[in-house]
């Protein structure tokens, strides 16, 4: 614009005191208003880009090389380009094999217990916003489980499902080998995964059930929307958006599984229904091959890129659309009909 | 420096009793040195921090030692005695500690391993100067550049070594090369009890090897399906006597199945022991000559078939009944063995002396533990043909010590030697009450270390002589050979897998070690 | 007559009073007989192993307690205070930059802000994983390996947290700033006086939620101080070491009191807390 | 020495310093001038255009327009919550644009209250006393005021003490009724109670100016009239300027000394209730101020005559014809100048000039500049335009004189858009965008288009044109059947002593004021009247009054 080229050129021309003040003023309010907005982001900036973004770019960088944490040497003698990339794509290494079986078997476990983690506290939500009598202590109940640490409640687990003095098996009558056999030791997981994260989404829900219009259920039912129909039609739309947010944490959080594994699965003869890609990662890492990092931050940068792919479809499918213009079209050729 | 040459003079005593019939060709040490042919092509690179006195021998003042060591309690109790007197016997020269507190760090074997090489590698200044580690492991620890030789440091130390102080198989394994990368100290094995008054009340005898144990099991789960088996012991979950010299029957109806001989699937005794024996005593061998597992063999096969007949006994097995219960998790059998509700157990060389012990107050008008328990040697348990050497092998862990590499102080690296030198002297005497064998051939002929020793009396002496022990070949592959045989020893033993055959199951955990060994290499 | 007592009887609210009852067994049973249990003695799990209580008065016994507080084995009180001393400092050192930094964002209204905001949020779409070998690089080359420090810092950088205290920020009426700057407050002044009492639900929300991931943390955990000595373990690494310990020998009370003395603080603070984290949650309508 | 006079640069730093960062402009009489202010928002919504107003001390100013219009954003210049783009704005003489909001000496009332939901009553109106330092008078230890040799009080600059504090806190309570409160939290008080805070917390702080933002429009109706009186109530004890937004007619009409009326960015009329009510500039002002608002007819205007579409005429009063003309001739003339400068500035000048300037043809660069009339810096491009024809240099200095001229371009587009605020917003307010190469929503080719229009109309000429006819609803009167307005009676509202009366007239509603003793039947005639004393003419295209 010309008046700020007129700007640069004040030196040579007359100015108003006032312009000359506001002009001075101006760039002095500017710059306080900046230095203080920067003041007040630059720890955690500062914190993002060493503790977030540093890694990330280095992290891509990595899983070029063969690399050792100890002794990390970036040349040619190291430069591995995409080799190790390619190593994970062919499952006739075992890296290549146990990342698409940890991949699978991850899969499997979201498969499964996202919906439990979403329906079960979700049922449970609506049963305790029922009001019934000691709610709140459900409430407090059903959420206790998530507090503790899942080391905590697994080696509980683990205990009371082993073969030889847990109670499990003698309470039911079986002598069922939770601990070995790897379909019931996946049923054991399953079963101690859903108990122990349920909590959380159960919180959420209530919290959102809570928050609902109570007139729209009113109006609902003068409309004569009974029961079932009633939640699917008017309270579950409410809840939508924590619902959007329960699935999305929840599958993301499973596409991590590996602690309730790795505590429950101790015992476990077939090591190929352990090893989540999670556990593939981490055994690598704490293990002594010190030349192994390039190869495991070529596994995260790929588990990654499938965890990117799950949450971007996610927010596609969960989209909001727009309310379209079908019937206002359909109104306005009634309009002209008439 | 007198110590420091205790060794030497007891070499050559050794070798002055043995010039008779060998003539000593190696030049052992008047000069206090060490036989050339075990230094290797070593370049010392180690900080030149320590002066000699007079007489050549090295000035120690106060060097601080740190050691890790994979022995746990019990024997950890032992061994920081041990370390203790050395400190006393080296005070103002040489002194262990660590900084968690006590002379030595101890962590259990499933994690020391993993532990030690990222502390060398990532963390070198919390890394220990001598590492006391398992004899067979060295070639691997070595191949990861983790120790240094302790010949050189030897030989500073005027310590004069002879290869046949100790036990062949045991120092060869801490040879890399010509080099010698540590000081073997003892082997161990898991060993087998049996309730010898039950037996003989219930008119057997003492099994001697695997077909006499499998009859005598079958004859006491029959005598047991009769009613007629005697036991006594301490109270169980279904009996309560309160005096457990009281002979009672077994009532299979109340108390259950009877199963003679527990074992787990997957516990130390047999992941570490046991399935090894089994695979030595049939002529299997775990890995090869270049350290790639080589156990999908029928041998192996054959002797995991003992371990599966065990607990699944086919038409073909020679015991009719199961011996144990199936998928047993950890400590099968420990206390139906004083509850008398089952008659063979077995327990770790270190347990021996609580377990005798045990008996001992249970029985103590009746002879303890002498009279009313059996101690098996493990020689010819685990196969049905006697005929071969290889039935007689015991699979045992041998122990070592090595010199860390990160330690570059030359004085700390002799006193790591002198150190050495001091366990493998003193590997009679207190560690014999852990149940290992020492692995000096010297030490195993004192009288006064060894042989007068009340634990050698008490237990050790049955435990086989150490030419019966056989560890695992050194393989740089240590970890992936293991790991592939246990898994297959998991699945074999486990009610899981009884349709699948074991040929296969070790087939398939070979194939997958083998990958992993290429794909480590190729990375 | 019977019409009138069916009004009376509320079927659904009994029918979920029984549903939630069986729910909140199914929650309780396992806590409470790992309670129960770890003041049983070793003998009387190995002979009545399938008794869900102790069988006698007798086998009643705090020697596990006693065992856990004087072995070296399981220092459970050192995990306690690592555990705490991670927790608290990793959750209230991001509190405090990320209000900071939110109040920058929300209510300064500098021109960058939006787009600034935006990148970060479209980090959060790159899962943590990815970062795990070269943080740990990082936390190496910066000598804070096996160090609680390096348990500490990489949480810093996270982006959740930063974005739920943003949208909390964003519901709070931009009137009552400007009318704190009419006032003459400063930014100091009105972020101290004003944004954090009244955004003190999410940032008890956050905090709470930012200490629990931390004190529940086992990956990174067994990265960095895997490989040290039990007294620089964190509560939830050392837990996960008892069931190594029990490979050699298993003492059922042993375990299941560690267990407890890891969850009753947590369990004390959350009967404080609890009725925070309902009405945080629902004002902020998010978790993690 | 005016803030406002040119000078050198140097000199101007030299007077800057000289100053202490205090601009004060000595020539200004009133207690706020706003000067040409210009609200442009970063993403190039423009919300406010030249703004020019100046409020003496002590008024009480209402700024009223629907919402949208740009008066909350004024009032937020002036408070200092929003950035001044362009313009100048003097408080007490003292340039007050940069300045922050604790500066300019303000206290402001929300729509919202904006009571710190986290603080008791108290420590809501105590906030800003402390955390600020103000100039006190200099206590001494028993806390007595030190005063100079003459008497005076010594004034230092420091926080509030604890009593001083209780003192103001106290004394608004007492005011405003809010003693029994103190300690209540605001979501424990009533609506009224929570306004009453509010201005509580504005009058603790003393200040010169009262801005208050709609303060009024969370209140239901009652509690709104009698909070009206208190509101005065309380700006005569307390004697501050105010500036009070609202939309709400009625309480601009009952509580203003002046009246801003604003639409769309831009001030329509600026006056005294009554003059806006009674003469309103333009068919905007006229239709919002008013309840109900005025009647608006369409009728043809030839030969002194007005004619109803029903073929009923009306003799207008002498000299209005004479009006109707000078208006149509002003504006023809106007909008004609407009369209040359509109022309030249788009894509003409810049040739033109350069060609000129080259051929040194000296009077056509006259002739040029003097289209500028709009263009306060003449005399500088006259001066420019000497040097240049002397030094024959010119390159450079053109893009001077192009500067200068394109300084004041916003003010000759919104000519333009000024045509939109005279008349009632018949959709909702668009914004309008900014953008570098178009200055509004409009294309430069439509806004030529919209001035040609304009142009041909105004050549068409007043004879036999169409015009607005406004009636207030109390300006009616009964008439007889010859009566011009002969409208259907569809609605009767009954108030009292008085009644509204809807009707519909040739396919438009409209509403008359009468007794409520007369009669009407639904769907039955009724037949009106008016003065021509009472009633206003407008122009339909431009939207301004004539008569």
């Amino acid at each position: 614009m010309a008046f700020k080229w007129l700007k640069k050129n004040y030196r040579e021309s007359e100015v108003t005191l006032s312009d000359y003040a506001l002009d001075l003023e101006r760039k002095k309010r500017t710059f306080s208003k900046y230095a203080v907005g920067i003041l007040f982001m630059l720890p955690y900036l500062a914190m993002f880009v060493t503790f977030f973004l540093y890694p990330l770019i280095s992290g891509l960088i990595i899983s070029l090389f063969k690399y050792n944490i100890a002794n990390p040497v970036f040349d040619a003698t190291t430069w591995r380009g995409f080799t190790n990339y390619e190593k994970l794509f062919t499952t006739s290494t075992s890296f290549g094999a146990d990342f698409w079986n940890g991949i699978r078997l991850t899969l499997l476990f979201v498969v499964i217990i996202v919906p439990c983690q979403i329906l079960i506290p979700l049922g449970l939500a609506y049963l305790v916003n029922l009001k019934p009598k000691g709610s709140a202590f459900f409430r407090t109940v059903l959420y206790l489980p998530s507090i503790f640490p899942q080391t905590a409640t697994g080696l509980i687990f683990l205990n009371m499902f082993n073969l030889n003095y847990g109670f499990i098996n003698s309470f039911f009558g079986t002598s069922t080998n939770w601990l070995s056999d790897p379909t019931y030791n996946t049923i054991l997981i399953i079963i101690f995964t859903v108990w122990a994260g349920c909590g959380g989404n159960f919180l959420i829900f209530y919290a959102a059930l809570q928050n609902c219009d109570s007139t729209l259920n009113e109006a609902a039912a003068i409309d004569g929307c009974k029961g079932f129909r009633r939640f699917i039609s008017i309270t579950l739309p409410q809840i939508k958006p924590q619902l959007v947010i329960c699935l999305f944490t929840t599958s993301i959080g499973m596409m991590n599984f590996y602690g309730q594994i790795y505590m429950l699965g101790a015992y476990q003869v077939d090591s190929s229904v352990k090893l989540t890609v999670i556990y593939v990662i981490q055994n690598l890492i704490t293990g002594t091959n010190f030349e192994v990092y390039g190869m495991v931050s070529a596994m995260a940068v790929l588990l990654g890129v499938f965890i990117a792919m799950i949450s971007i479809t996610q927010l596609v499918v969960t989209k909001d659309r727009k309310g379209g213009s079908k019937h206002a079209e359909q109104y306005q050729e009634a309009l002209k009909r008439s | 420096m007198k110590k420091a040459t205790h060794l030497l003079t007891m070499v050559l005593a050794v070798t002055l009793l043995a010039a008779c019939e060998t003539a000593p060709q190696s030049s052992s040490g008047g000069d206090g040195g060490i036989d050339d042919k075990y230094l290797g092509e070593w370049k010392d690179d180690s900080v030149d921090d320590l002066q000699f006195d007079n007489d050549g021998n090295p000035i120690l003042n106060n060097v601080e030692l740190k050691m890790w060591s994979t022995v746990t309690n019990p024997d950890a109790e032992y061994q920081d005695q041990i370390i203790a007197d050395f400190n006393k016997a080296y005070e103002g020269q040489i002194k262990l500690s660590y900084t968690g507190g006590g002379v030595c760090y101890h962590e259990s074997r499933f994690s020391i391993y993993g532990n030690f090489a990222k502390t060398v590698n990532q963390d070198p200044e919390n890394a220990p100067d001598v590492f006391y580690g398992y004899g067979e492991r060295i070639g691997a620890i070595t191949n990861q550049d983790l120790i240094v030789p302790v010949g050189p440091y030897l030989k500073m130390a005027n310590i004069g070594f002879q290869k046949d102080y100790f036990e062949t198989k045991l120092i060869d394994n801490c040879f890399v090369g010509d080099n010698l990368y540590g000081l073997p100290i003892s082997v161990d094995t898991a060993h087998t009890l049996a309730r010898k008054d039950i037996l003989e009340k219930n008119g057997l005898t003492v099994p001697t090897n695997y077909l006499e144990l499998t009859d005598v099991c079958d004859k006491l789960v029959e005598k047991a399906n009769a009613g007629e088996l005697w036991v006594r012991g301490n109270d169980t979950a279904y009996v309560a006597k309160g005096d457990p010299t009281e002979w009672r029957k077994y009532s299979v109806a109340i108390e259950g199945p009877y199963y003679p001989f527990p074992i787990s699937n997957g516990d130390m005794w047999i992941y570490d022991y046991y399935a090894e024996t089994a695979a030595l005593q049939n002529g299997g061998v775990l890995c090869d000559k270049s350290g790639m597992p080589s156990f999908a063999s029928p041998e192996v096969a054959g002797g995991l078939q003992i371990l599966r007949d065990w607990i699944f006994p086919t038409e073909t097995s020679s015991n009719k009944y199961a011996m144990s219960a199936p998928d047993l998790n950890y400590d099968a059998g420990a206390k139906d063995f004083y509850a008398g509700t089952c008659s063979f157990y077995l327990d770790g060389a270190w347990g021996l002396y609580v377990d005798t012990a045990k008996l001992d107050t249970m029985y103590i008008g009746e002879g303890g533990s002498k009279d009313n328990l059996a101690i098996i040697n493990p020689s010819k348990l685990l196969c049905k043909d006697y005929s071969k050497d290889y039935s007689k092998e015991i699979f045992g862990d041998s122990h070592a010590i090595s010199l860390v590499k990160n330690t570059t102080s030359r004085a700390k690296r002799v006193a790591g030697a002198i150190f050495s030198n001091y366990l493998a002297e003193h590997s009679g005497g207190l560690w014999t009450k852990a149940g290992h064998l020492p692995a000096s051939t010297v030490v195993q002929q004192s009288t006064d270390d060894y042989l007068d020793n009340p634990y050698y009396q008490k237990y050790v002496q049955y435990f086989g002589t150490t030419d019966l022990y056989q560890t695992m070949p050194v393989s740089v592959y240590y970890d992936y050979v293991m790991n592939g045989y246990h898994t297959a020893l998991k699945q074999a033993t486990s009610s899981i897998y009884t349709s699948r055959n074991i040929i296969d199951l070790l087939s398939d955990a070979q194939e997958d070690a083998v990958q992993r060994i290429n794909d480590i290499k190729g990375l | 007559m019977q019409s009138n007592i069916k009004k009376h009887l509320n079927v659904p609210k009994i029918i979920a009073f029984v549903i939630l009852s069986i729910a909140s067994l199914l929650v309780l049973i396992p806590l409470f007989w790992a309670l129960v249990n770890s003041f049983r003695s070793a003998d009387d799990i190995y002979y009545h192993p399938y008794s869900f209580f102790p069988t006698s008065f007798n086998n009643w016994t705090i020697s596990n307690y006693i065992s856990i507080f004087t072995s070296d084995k399981y220092p459970v009180g050192r995990w306690i205070i690592n555990s705490l001393i991670v927790s608290l400092s990793s959750s209230v050192l991001y509190l405090i930059i990320a209000c900071l930094a939110a109040y920058a964002f929300v209510f300064l209204k500098l021109r960058f802000a939006n787009g600034l905001f935006l990148f970060l949020i479209g980090t959060m779409t790159v899962p943590g994983i990815v970062l795990t070998v070269p943080q740990f690089s990082q936390i190496y080359q910066m000598g804070l390996n096996k160090t609680l420090l390096g348990l500490i810092l990489p949480g810093l950088g996270g982006v959740y947290g930063l974005f739920l205290i943003r949208q909390f920020f964003l519901s709070i009426p931009y009137d009552l700033i400007e009318s704190a700057r009419a006032d003459g407050a400063k930014d100091l002044t009105i972020f101290t006086h004003i944004v954090v009492p009244l955004g003190k639900s999410i940032i008890m929300v956050q905090g709470l939620f930012g200490f629990l991931g931390a004190w529940n943390d086992l990956v990174w955990a067994q990265i960095i101080i895997g490989q040290t000595t039990p007294d620089n373990w964190t509560l939830s690494y050392g837990l996960s070491k008892v069931i190594e310990g029990t490979q050699t020998y298993s003492n059922l009370g042993l375990q299941l009191a560690c267990t407890i003395v890891a969850m009753v603080p947590i369990a004390i603070m959350y009967i404080f807390v609890q009725k925070r984290i309902v009405e945080g949650v629902s004002m902020t309508g998010i978790k993690r | 020495m005016s803030a406002e006079k040119k000078v050198n640069f140097k000199k101007a730093r030299e007077l800057y310093k000289a100053s202490g960062a205090k601009i004060v402009e000595d020539s200004i009489d009133s207690f706020v001038s706003i000067r040409d202010v210009d609200k442009i928002y970063p993403n190039g919504v423009q919300a406010v255009f030249h703004f020019n107003l100046d409020i003496k001390e002590k008024e009480f100013i209402v700024f009223v327009g629907p919402s949208g219009c740009g008066k909350s954003t004024t009032l937020r210049m002036i408070a200092g919550l929003e950035e001044i783009t362009n313009g100048k704005l003097y408080i007490d003489k003292v340039l007050a644009n940069t300045k922050s909001p604790d500066q300019r000496d303000i206290a402001m009332v929300f729509q919202s209250y904006a009571l710190y939901p986290h603080m008791n009553v108290y420590d809501n109106m105590s906030f800003g006393l402390k955390i600020n330092k103000a100039m006190l008078p200099l206590l001494d230890k028993e806390g007595k005021p030190v005063s100079d040799e003459n008497g005076k009080p010594l004034l230092v600059k420091r926080h509030y003490t604890k009593d001083e504090i209780n003192d103001l806190v106290f004394g608004a309570a007492r005011i405003l009724n809010l003693g029994d409160y103190l300690d209540r939290k605001p979501k424990e008080l009533s609506g009224g109670q929570m306004q009453r805070v509010a201005l509580g917390r504005a009058i603790v702080r003393r200040p010169k100016l009262f801005l208050m933002d709609e303060p009024l429009s969370n209140l239901d109706a009652k509690l709104r009239i009698s909070m009206r009186s208190e509101i005065l109530k309380i700006h005569h004890r307390v004697g501050a300027t105010t500036i009070y937004v609202t939309h709400d007619q009625t309480e601009a009409m009952t509580m203003a000394d002046r009246i801003v009326v604003m639409n769309m960015g831009h001030i329509s009329q600026v006056d005294t209730p009554r003059n806006i009510y009674e003469n309103p500039s333009n068919l905007f002002g006229a239709i919002f101020i008013g309840s109900p608002s005025i009647n608006l007819m369409n009728v043809t205007y030839a030969d002194s005559t007005i004619t109803f579409g029903n073929g009923s005429a009306l003799k207008l009063q002498d000299g209005t014809n004479a009006k109707i003309k000078a208006f149509f001739d002003s504006k023809l003339l106007f909008y004609k100048q407009t369209l040359q400068r509109f022309e030249l500035r788009h894509h003409e000048i810049l040739p033109v000039l350069k060609s000129l300037l080259r051929t040194k043809n000296e009077a056509k660069i006259q002739e040029l500049l003097g289209l500028h009339y709009l263009c306060e810096r003449e005399q500088e491009i006259k001066d420019l335009l000497a040097k240049v024809l002397s030094e024959q240099k010119y390159k450079n200095d053109v893009r001077k004189i192009m500067a200068l001229i394109e300084e004041k371009d916003h003010v000759l587009s919104s000519i333009v858009d000024e045509l939109d605020a005279n008349k009632p917003n018949t959709e909702a307010h668009k914004p309008v965008v900014l953008n570098k190469k178009n200055k509004g929503v409009r294309t430069p080719h439509e806004e030529k288009e919209i001035l040609e229009k304009l142009i041909s109309y105004f050549e068409k000429g007043y004879e036999h044109t169409n015009l607005i006819l406004g009636v207030r609803p109390e300006f009616f009167a009964l008439g007889d059947a010859n009566s011009p307005v002969k409208g259907k009676v569809f609605l009767q509202e009954y108030l009292g002593t008085e009644k509204y009366v809807y009707f519909s007239f040739l396919e438009k509603e409209y509403v008359v004021r009468v007794s409520s003793k007369e009669d009407f039947k639904r769907g039955g005639d009724i037949n009106l009247t008016f003065d021509l004393h009472d009633v206003h003419l407008f122009d339909p295209v431009t939207g301004l009054s004539i008569a």
